[in-house]
């Protein structure tokens, strides 16, 4: 499941979804907007997505992911627009009979989403503002 | 290298993000171009119109939502998309 | 913290308490009740934790993944009691400036879980019923 | 090596989890033994008195809420827990 949104997200409800009664491990990882940032207090951050070619680029690691880890199911939630220090920005889960793969499922898309979804993402600090990778 | 845009018979859509999209102000716009034109070509064509100071930005390109050299040649409305490093995650 | 309980859990709620905003990383690790095991349809699963013991482990595990490891926050839940399958059984989390910290910490104290903190296991199949490493 | 248990002076309390609380039919006891006595004494004595099949058991003893070899000795009140391998997780 691959979703990219503005709307936050309820990691229960997701393990819900992912829940498989062969399976005994589910791995998440969650990111949320940090501040300070570079010794900075944020005030915001914004988040920019290339819809078509990120939901594109999450079919693809997804599948990747599948194939290369014993995983049952994915969840891939991506979140856009102005968010706050705090904020949920991304969670990835992964079901597996296996906790290895389950965990190494999560560190494999975690990689390949912060190498190839154009997703972009504008930091608001207290005296600056940039687009990371300016 | 530099190709002429003589001869224009061919659609492409450029669409802009982050620092670009700032820059130019606006999110996509439609380009004629010549059919033997290469990606490298629009970025040209598209660096000139905004004057955009590339000058230490690390652009990515893409042709229909896949990462794309410069050089890769170009087909009547392929999607182009001028990008930042993704930063996501 | 560290909980040892029948009661269920919610990952959100947990997530709330792990929250800072100086980190970006939380990393989770769901262990829920497997079924089939071995091929056979599990009935139930009974947890017996050796109260006073596994408290003072799970304490040992935490202190010494914060110590191995940047990790601002730990949090452990440990159900015992009767379980179906795909009850929830165990809740690590992790959070930490770092992602690479935060998915690390949670694989320091689910190995250490594993060896050393004294909760056993009595699987109800549909035709035997065994204590783990019996 | 199995010692004398006479000159009883002190006292330990021994908890018993999963099948060996199934075995014996009951969570804990408290046992009087000599001051000498280590950990290994009190597992005979319990096995002794529960004839409890010990064969293929990979069964694990903790003292005070640590794992312990049989050779520990052992101090008044001391609690000691006859357990499974962990299983949790």
């Amino acid at each position: 499941m691959i979703r990219i949104q503005e709307e936050d997200f309820s990691i229960d409800e997701q393990v819900c979804l992912l829940k498989r009664n062969h399976c005994g491990a589910i791995s998440f990882f969650l990111g949320t907007v940090k501040s300070p940032f570079d010794g900075k207090n944020v005030v915001a951050l914004e988040l920019e997505a290339y819809m078509e070619m990120a939901e594109k680029k999450l079919a693809l690691i997804e599948e990747a992911a599948k194939k290369e880890f014993k995983l049952e199911d994915v969840c891939i939630i991506h979140r856009i627009g102005n968010l706050l220090p705090g904020d949920n920005i991304l969670l990835v889960g992964a079901v597996s009979v296996s906790r290895a793969d389950a965990i190494s499922g999560v560190n494999y898309i975690l990689e390949k989403i912060k190498k190839d979804v154009p997703i972009f993402k504008k930091e608001y600090l207290e005296d600056t503002i940039f687009w990371h990778g300016e | 290298m530099k190709k002429s845009l003589i001869g224009v018979n061919m659609k492409v859509i450029v669409r802009y993000f982050a620092k670009i999209r700032e820059i130019t102000g606006r999110s996509e716009e439609v380009l004629d171009i010549s059919n033997k034109s290469v990606l490298g070509d629009v970025i040209s064509l598209v660096f000139d119109k905004y004057i955009i100071e590339i000058e230490g930005m690390p652009l990515l390109y893409s042709v229909n939502y896949e990462y794309a050299d410069t050089d890769t040649v170009l087909q009547d409305n392929d999607e182009i998309g001028i990008l930042f490093p993704a930063s996501g995650g």
